[in-house]
């Protein structure tokens, strides 16, 4: 692995050694074009960024090289080879190994077996366990992780999990290292622990294709990064010869304004809605919030620090062990017990899992937006079905879904949309509180700035917001007050003037938590 | 919604267009499923088998459909609730018919009626609770339902088969025909409307239909989903008792064995009807389609003198055949 | 761990009590063994006889349990075989259909091997739900026993060998426990250390990352559908012998029992979780019942019901969903006061 | 903490449910309380410990009015009886078998579920010195000596019987006619079949079956299968019909109204004598039925295992129902009294 050393500080385009190249790949799906004509290539010790929106094809084309996928035309070569299309055997004795974008573990196989998938040693048919242990154990220490290696993935966290599934890349012993996302679900700590460790390992020689939406990472790490929109490259530069504003008007097609950093008016803040008192639950130990009408609150901290369960406890989506939570409208507080009583006095949650949680996904986008809004849309329990299609019409065009085709199926949408669609539903409700747990993961650039803008819109409207993200210029843009939750308890509140990544980090990650960073 | 945000949005479309496909047979079949199956088969049957299109065998065709069909109508709400099947309701077909002919006596048929629906009522709740609220798996709460259930039936009963007096109220209504039609055929169809009905028109039925594709999703959206599964049981409950009705009247005659492999068959007209056994996709209108379907095709082998083990044959190869056709499809068409 | 510490992300390893305490937490078969223990404990105060003649028990077992053991397999990667029931009984009348009795056994066993196939084909070439294929095949293959076999039962030639093949010959043992033990050793040692078997896991609880990790899926399915096929037509081929004669209807009460065996020893229907262990004590605790209940000379319809409500207990007292109710029944009381104003 | 709590509360309740239904045995008094090996020890004195294996009981109508006068004479002759039911299932008989051999009881009373299946288990209680008699369907010829009494209908010869009547009443003339079956598969259903078709052959040839299909031993199967045949065959080609049971045969008594054809003019028989059947007979709808009578069958089970037990007879016991037929002369006499 560690062949060729002296590639290790110099950041060079891969000239005629590449270890990998894609040539000319298309790929359909049915009558789509994901990857239409993509050629690239990378070298030996290149970190390569490879950007893009969702649908942009990032993925497909990911898969193609890892021999998941069979293209339609054009092929892999490595070290000068054609690599024998569709063939994930192929590919991983070639050298390629694949991060998921997705996690791709088993949940009821233990580390180790995990870690081997699918190249288990074995004699005879029978595993070899000492010499798995030994694999799994020497590709953790490879990455700095250390976890029990008898313990089935189940009852790890999902930071844990991330990690063992670099581990089980790394254990292929690759030549070549993709990561789709892999800082999705990180908290920035974690990330900046796994980027120094992807430098290092591209110093010993690794070639490591590396895919993100946060744009910064790919300045942090990469050489040369890779443009992708609808299929097509768009672009292939040197990091040093690119700013990031260009690298995002490149992938959305024109130029973006930056809505990210607009600030948002602030709005003269309400009568408390929402008053959560001594939540606790299991990961959260005796927390108070306080939420008022028009007040956007972000809860930041590290992925485990009990964010998650907290709005879940407080809304009742998993149940409290103790506390009260109190909604006030129309001057008198109510006392909220049950998810059920949650909804029906004004509460909107939407969960983290969109796909598992949010949206029945062989429904219509009409029927996913009519579910929560069926009192409104049936008169003596018979659904109304005009009343149906026009409501669900118009929260669809509020919140811009593309395509605007509310009879499809919500599972033919992509990420972004699925989730104005989970939006959509809520906002039929006009709901006084509202809780957003990590409104933006896995969306691309466009939808974000979307969602961001109805998240305010709301704000300004009068709901009451409480948002958990773990991606902080999200946190930052949009919270009017930040509650940094640590080890289920809050370690501390940030006005939004004293709010900076800095002050998040630092009590997010309470000093001691972190090390060897 | 501001322009500015409408235009990146339009900016960002990356949805692939819905292209139009060539024409291709297996898809066209797939479609329409069932429809074309049962229409093909008729047709056949009508030309080919002597006496298949006279009035009297259509009458026995639906002799033959009414009683199951009922209870598959019923059950399809469980099917679509994702919770597999419902093998109760071979317990609650004997309970009702026995109820009927035995308790009522000739002499109280509405109390019968009620005290069977009050039994119906009970299946839906155990059966529900079980399965919504303890979060059991409906294939052994069901089989235990079924156990219990036949247990205290034969324990009350004494396993005796019972019949009604040949000029009684009961098997007037049993032989009864409304012009041509039998009237178990009448039934058919009036709980084949009614339910479809409250599975595709009403709030409940829309929410065994959510539930039924993502059961979280439909939690979280405020729905009192252990409401949702009992309904869908007790709707199932429901259709067997009245199913046990007709079948009870039609013969006049009850005892406890007569609904024997009542679950396994409802279960395969449902599917070769074409709803989903994941939940979340189906129509109570396929399952009668379904039921119509096997009936016609036993009905035509035992016109042709075919034996059983053929029967059983041909109808098993059917039920792989129908959904083959439709994955087959499905592969064509590249989704 | 020589270099720099990465970051915290485990749990440290503790002392001997939370290791046994972790492996415990582990473990998918928790309920089945509660209820195994408590079956065992009413029966040993009711009726000892059922654990002094315990090969009676053991052969009660071993009818119950060699088809959920074949079941297990099938389950474990997310799919469903309802065919077992018919597989038992067309093999066993292919076997008896034969004079000779070596060459019988070895059509019926490759008679559930190709069955396993067929069900395969069907679930990974054609594409469709294991659930309908297998059903499809459950209506196909009793009506090819009953066409076969004539409708009647058919009487093995060598009748002889059939008598002998009942008796025990290992101690007390009998070929079905001896074979019945055989196969759960085999089945047990195939899930959890051959990669084949534990690659079931895999295919069943994460099959996208099975295809990826470039396990060989449809090898495997084909595999476990084989397994659960050939198990069933072993049950056949020994039913038959012990039997001298194969009968058409065979089995009529092996589907339900095997899954209730296989589900109350933890394995999950949807697949990737449970164990062919799980399932052994799933049917030991079925088997004791039985054989206790027929002891006891109970009314057999009351003999039901204590089934019936021992299953169905069984089922609803998963831990998680005892949880659940709990919680939202405290809610529920709780929200009753929730629903007023409070100040 | 709570999941563990919970957790012992469901172990006690499943408990009690299971200690529940052991209690109710000894409050019971249609069965007898447990046989331990205890009870083998005084088997000598004034009780007798027996084991019933029989594929129905209280799941079909046979069954369930042939267990009181078992029960009744078991208790006459201080008989403690434990009665299993198989549902017909063969390996569960075989599992049951086991079960009693190893209860080690006076004597096993067996009706077999698969008569070709039986020999082993014959064979086990041989072995282990436990007299068997059979009731309801006897054993193959070449098992019998391991049994040591036969009492029950001869149902090979009830077959002949109704097939007796049906060729008196077909006079020699041609006759077509179609056959409703008993459930696939089943032994009962298998000898009469034989026993009608075979006298059919043998004494008038000139009656020939125009189509089968099985019944199931229900009405309205029964009914839907018969109207289906009169479609096949056409009606005027029927000139009679056998089923192989009364309940069958009421069905198709009723299919042919249904189509306005008129029961009396065919020539119809069946097996059984029942509630249902005997009314049919005496309105002259059904020309002739077989007597089945499941008091005697019940009863004499256990009177013969009483005579074994007592007299220990060198000679294999067999008690044959008298296979009566039952027509329009005889139906409304006393000894005809249908029973189930």
């Amino acid at each position: 692995m560690s062949e060729n050393p002296t590639t290790e500080t110099t950041r060079q385009d891969a000239g005629g050694r590449a270890i990998i190249e894609a040539r000319n790949v298309v790929k359909r799906f049915g009558g789509a074009t994901a990857v239409d004509d993509v050629s690239i290539e990378v070298a030996p010790g290149e970190i390569y960024g490879l950007v893009g929106e969702n649908g942009a094809g990032k993925s497909t084309l990911m898969r193609v090289l890892a021999g998941i996928l069979t293209p339609d035309h054009g092929s892999v070569v490595v070290d000068g080879r054609e690599l024998e299309a569709g063939s994930t055997r192929a590919a991983l004795e070639a050298g390629i190994s694949l991060v998921h974008q997705e996690l791709s573990l088993v949940p009821e196989l233990t580390v180790a077996e995990n870690i081997v998938l699918g190249t288990t040693p074995v004699q005879a048919g029978f595993i070899k366990k000492r010499e798995m242990k030994k694999i799994a154990s020497d590709a953790l220490e490879e990455i700095r992780v250390q976890v029990d290696l008898d313990e089935p993935i189940v009852r790890l966290s999902v930071a844990l999990r991330q990690f063992v599934e670099i581990a089980r890349a790394i254990a292929r012993k690759p030549r070549v290292l993709i990561l789709d996302e892999p800082t999705a679900t990180l908290t920035p700590a974690e990330t900046d622990y796994l980027l120094d460790m992807l430098e290092r390992l591209a110093g010993q020689g690794l070639a490591i294709i590396y895919i993100s939406h946060r744009i910064p990472e790919i300045f942090r790490i990469c050489n040369r990064v890779s443009v992708l929109r609808d299929g097509h490259l768009v672009d292939t530069v040197s990091i040093s010869d690119i700013k990031p504003n260009e690298i995002v008007d490149k992938m959305v097609g024109r130029e973006l304004k930056q809505e990210l950093e607009t600030s948002r008016t602030k709005v003269a803040a309400g009568d408390v809605v929402l008053q959560a008192r001594g939540i606790k639950a299991p990961g959260v130990n005796g927390i108070d919030l306080d939420v008022r009408a028009g007040e956007i609150v972000g809860l930041g901290g590290l992925v485990g620090a009990g964010r998650t369960e907290l709005v879940r406890a407080i809304v009742g989506a998993d149940i409290k062990s103790a506390g009260t939570v109190t909604i006030n409208t129309d001057g008198t507080m109510r006392r909220v017990n049950s998810y059920r009583s949650a909804i029906s006095h004004g509460f909107a949650y939407v969960p983290e899992e969109r796909r598992t949680d949010g949206l029945a996904l062989t429904m219509t986008v009409s029927d996913n937006i009519a579910l929560p809004n069926r009192s409104q849309l049936s008169r003596y329990s018979v659904l109304m079905r005009g009343k149906i299609g026009t409501f669900a019409k118009e929260l669809a065009d509020a919140v811009g879904l593309r395509p605007p085709e509310i009879q499809r199926e919500a599972g033919d949408f992509s990420g972004g949309n699925q989730q104005k669609v989970v939006l959509a539903k809520w906002l039929g409700r006009k709901p006084d509180v509202i809780i957003l747990d990590e409104p933006t993961r896995g969306v691309d650039v466009g939808a974000k700035v979307e969602i961001h803008r109805l998240v305010r819109d709301l704000a300004e409207g009068g709901t009451a917001v409480l948002v958990v993200s773990s991606d902080l210029p999200e946190l930052l843009d949009l919270a009017d007050v930040i509650h940094v939750v640590r080890d289920g308890r809050i370690a501390g509140t940030l006005s939004r003037d004293e709010a900076d990544e800095k002050s998040v980090m630092s009590l997010a990650s309470g000093e001691s938590q972190v090390r060897g960073l | 919604m501001t322009n500015e945000a409408q235009s990146v949005a339009e900016a960002v479309v990356g949805e692939p267009a819905i292209e139009k496909q060539p024409f291709n047979l297996l898809v066209w079949m797939s479609s329409r499923g069932i429809f074309v199956f049962t229409t093909v088969l008729v047709v056949v049957a009508a030309i080919f088998i002597d006496g298949f299109a006279s009035l009297d065998n259509i009458t026995d065709v639906f002799n033959r459909a009414a009683p199951i069909g009922i209870v598959a109508v019923g059950m399809t709400f469980v099917v679509i609730s994702a919770n597999y099947l419902d093998l109760s309701v071979v317990a609650q077909v004997a309970t009702a018919a026995v109820v009927l002919i035995a308790v009522s006596n000739e002499s109280n048929i509405p109390a019968a009626m009620a005290l069977a629906f009050v039994i119906a009522l009970l299946y839906g709740l155990v059966n529900g609770v079980a399965v919504g609220v303890f979060k059991a798996n409906a294939v052994i709460v069901t089989l235990s339902t079924t156990f219990i259930g036949l247990g205290i039936l034969r324990w009350f009963s004494g396993g005796s088969i019972y019949f009604g007096p040949q000029d009684g109220a009961i098997r007037s209504f049993g032989l009864a025909k409304i012009g041509p039609f039998p009237l178990s055929m009448i039934v058919l169809i009036l709980m084949t409307l009614i339910l479809s009905f409250v599975l595709t028109r009403t709030n409940f039925g829309f929410l065994v239909r959510s539930y039924g594709s993502n059961r979280d999703a439909t939690r979280l959206a405020g729905v009192n989903t252990a409401w949702v599964v009992i309904g869908a049981f007790t709707i199932t409950s429901i259709a067997a008792m009245i199913g046990g009705f007709v079948l009870g009247a039609f013969s006049n005659t009850a005892v406890s064995s007569m609904s024997t492999g009542f679950d396994f068959r409802a279960l395969a007209a449902i599917i070769v009807g074409g709803t989903s056994v994941f939940g979340g996709r189906g129509s109570v209108l396929r399952t009668l389609l379904g039921v119509v379907f096997v009936s016609v095709l036993t009905n035509i082998m035992v016109l042709s003198g075919l034996g059983f083990g053929v029967q059983q044959m041909a109808i098993g190869a059917l039920i792989v055949a129908a959904v083959s056709i439709d994955s087959l499809a499905r592969k064509a068409s590249g989704t | 761990m020589s270099q720099a510490q990465g970051i915290q992300l485990g749990q440290e390893q503790g002392g001997l009590v939370s290791r046994i305490r972790v492996t415990i937490a582990r473990r998918t078969e928790g309920r089945a063994l509660a209820l195994l223990i408590l079956v065992a404990i009413a029966t040993w105060i009711t009726e000892p006889t059922a654990f002094t003649a315990w090969e009676v028990t053991l052969g009660r077992v071993a009818l119950i349990g060699l088809v959920a053991l074949g079941l297990t397999a099938v389950i474990l990667m997310g799919e469903l075989d309802l065919s077992v029931a018919s597989t038992l009984a067309v093999c066993g009348v292919v076997m008896a259909s034969i004079d000779n009795l070596a060459l019988g056994v070895v059509a019926a066993l490759a008679v559930g091997l190709i069955i396993g196939v067929v069900n395969a084909f069907f679930v990974v070439v054609v594409g469709i739900n294991s659930f309908i294929a297998s059903l499809g095949m459950l209506f196909f293959l009793r009506g090819a026993a009953f066409v076969i076999s004539n409708e009647e039962p058919v009487r093995l030639a060598s009748r002889d060998a059939g008598i002998a093949f009942g008796k025990p010959f290992l101690g007390p043992l009998t070929p079905r426990m001896v074979i019945f033990i055989v196969a759960f050793i085999a089945l047990q040692v195939f899930v959890t250390r051959v990669r084949a078997g534990r690659e079931f896991y895999a295919v069943g609880g994460n099959r996208e990352a099975a295809y990826d990790a470039g396990i060989p899926v449809r090898r495997r399915i084909f595999t476990g559908f084989m397994i659960s096929g050939f198990v069933a037509a072993l049950a056949g081929v020994i039913n038959t012998l012990e039997r001298t004669a194969a009968d058409p209807t065979a089995g009529s009460t092996v589907l339900l029992a095997s899954f209730a065996a296989a589900i109350i020893g933890g394995v999950l229907l949807t697949g990737g979780r449970g164990s062919i262990f799980g399932t052994l004590l799933g049917a030991t605790s079925l088997g004791i019942l039985q054989v206790a209940l027929t002891l006891t000379g109970v009314q057999v319809d009351v003999q039901n019901i204590v089934i019936g409500l021992v299953l169905l207990l069984a089922v609803i007292t998963d831990p998680n969903s005892l949880r659940t109710v709990v919680g939202s029944a405290r809610s529920l009381f709780q929200g009753r006061s929730g629903s007023h104003p409070v100040g | 903490m709570r999941s563990r709590y919970t957790r012992w509360i469901s172990i006690f309740a499943v408990l009690a449910i299971v200690l529940a239904a052991c209690g109710g045995d000894d409050t019971s008094d249609t069965t007898a309380a447990g046989s331990t090996d205890e009870t083998t020890a005084d088997a000598g004195g004034d009780t007798y410990e027996v084991f019933a294996l029989l594929p129905q009981g209280n799941d079909q109508p046979y069954g369930s009015t042939y267990l009181p006068p078992m029960q009744e004479e078991a208790d006459r002759l201080g008989i403690n009886l434990t009665i299993t039911n198989s549902q017909y299932d063969a390996d569960k008989q075989a599992s049951e078998c086991e079960v009693a051999v190893a209860a080690n009881p006076d004597l096993i009373i067996l009706w077999p579920a698969v008569g070709d299946t039986v020999r082993p288990c014959l064979e086990a209680a041989a072995d282990a010195g436990i007299p068997v008699t059979v009731t309801n369907s006897d054993v193959n010829p070449e098992d019998k000596d391991l049994t040591a009494a036969y009492s029950g209908p001869d149902t090979y010869g009830q077959g002949v019987a109704s097939a007796e009547i049906f060729c008196d009443l077909a006079g020699g003339e041609d006759v077509g006619i179609i056959m409703v079956n008993g459930l696939t598969g089943n032994s009962t259903a298998i000898d009469r079949e034989a026993g009608f078709e075979d006298t059919i052959n043998d004494q008038c040839p000139n009656v020939t079956i125009l189509a089968r299909q099985p019944g199931n031993w229900n009405k309205d199967e029964s009914q839907i299968a018969a109207s289906e045949m009169i479609t096949a065959v056409g009606a005027e080609n029927i000139g009679g019909v056998y089923a192989a049971d009364d309940t069958m045969v009421a069905g198709v008594i009723d299919a042919l109204k249904a189509r306005d054809i008129d029961p009396a003019s065919l020539i119809i028989t069946s097996i059984g004598n029942t509630f249902l059947g005997n009314p049919l007979v005496k309105s002259g709808e059904l020309d002739g039925t077989v007597f089945q009578s499941s008091s005697w069958d019940g009863g004499n089970a256990i009177t013969t295992a009483y005579e074994v037990l007592t007299e220990s007879p060198s000679e294999r016991i067999v008690k044959f129902m008298p296979s009566v037929k039952v027509t329009a002369d005889n139906a409304e006499d006393a000894s005809v009294a249908p029973e189930w």
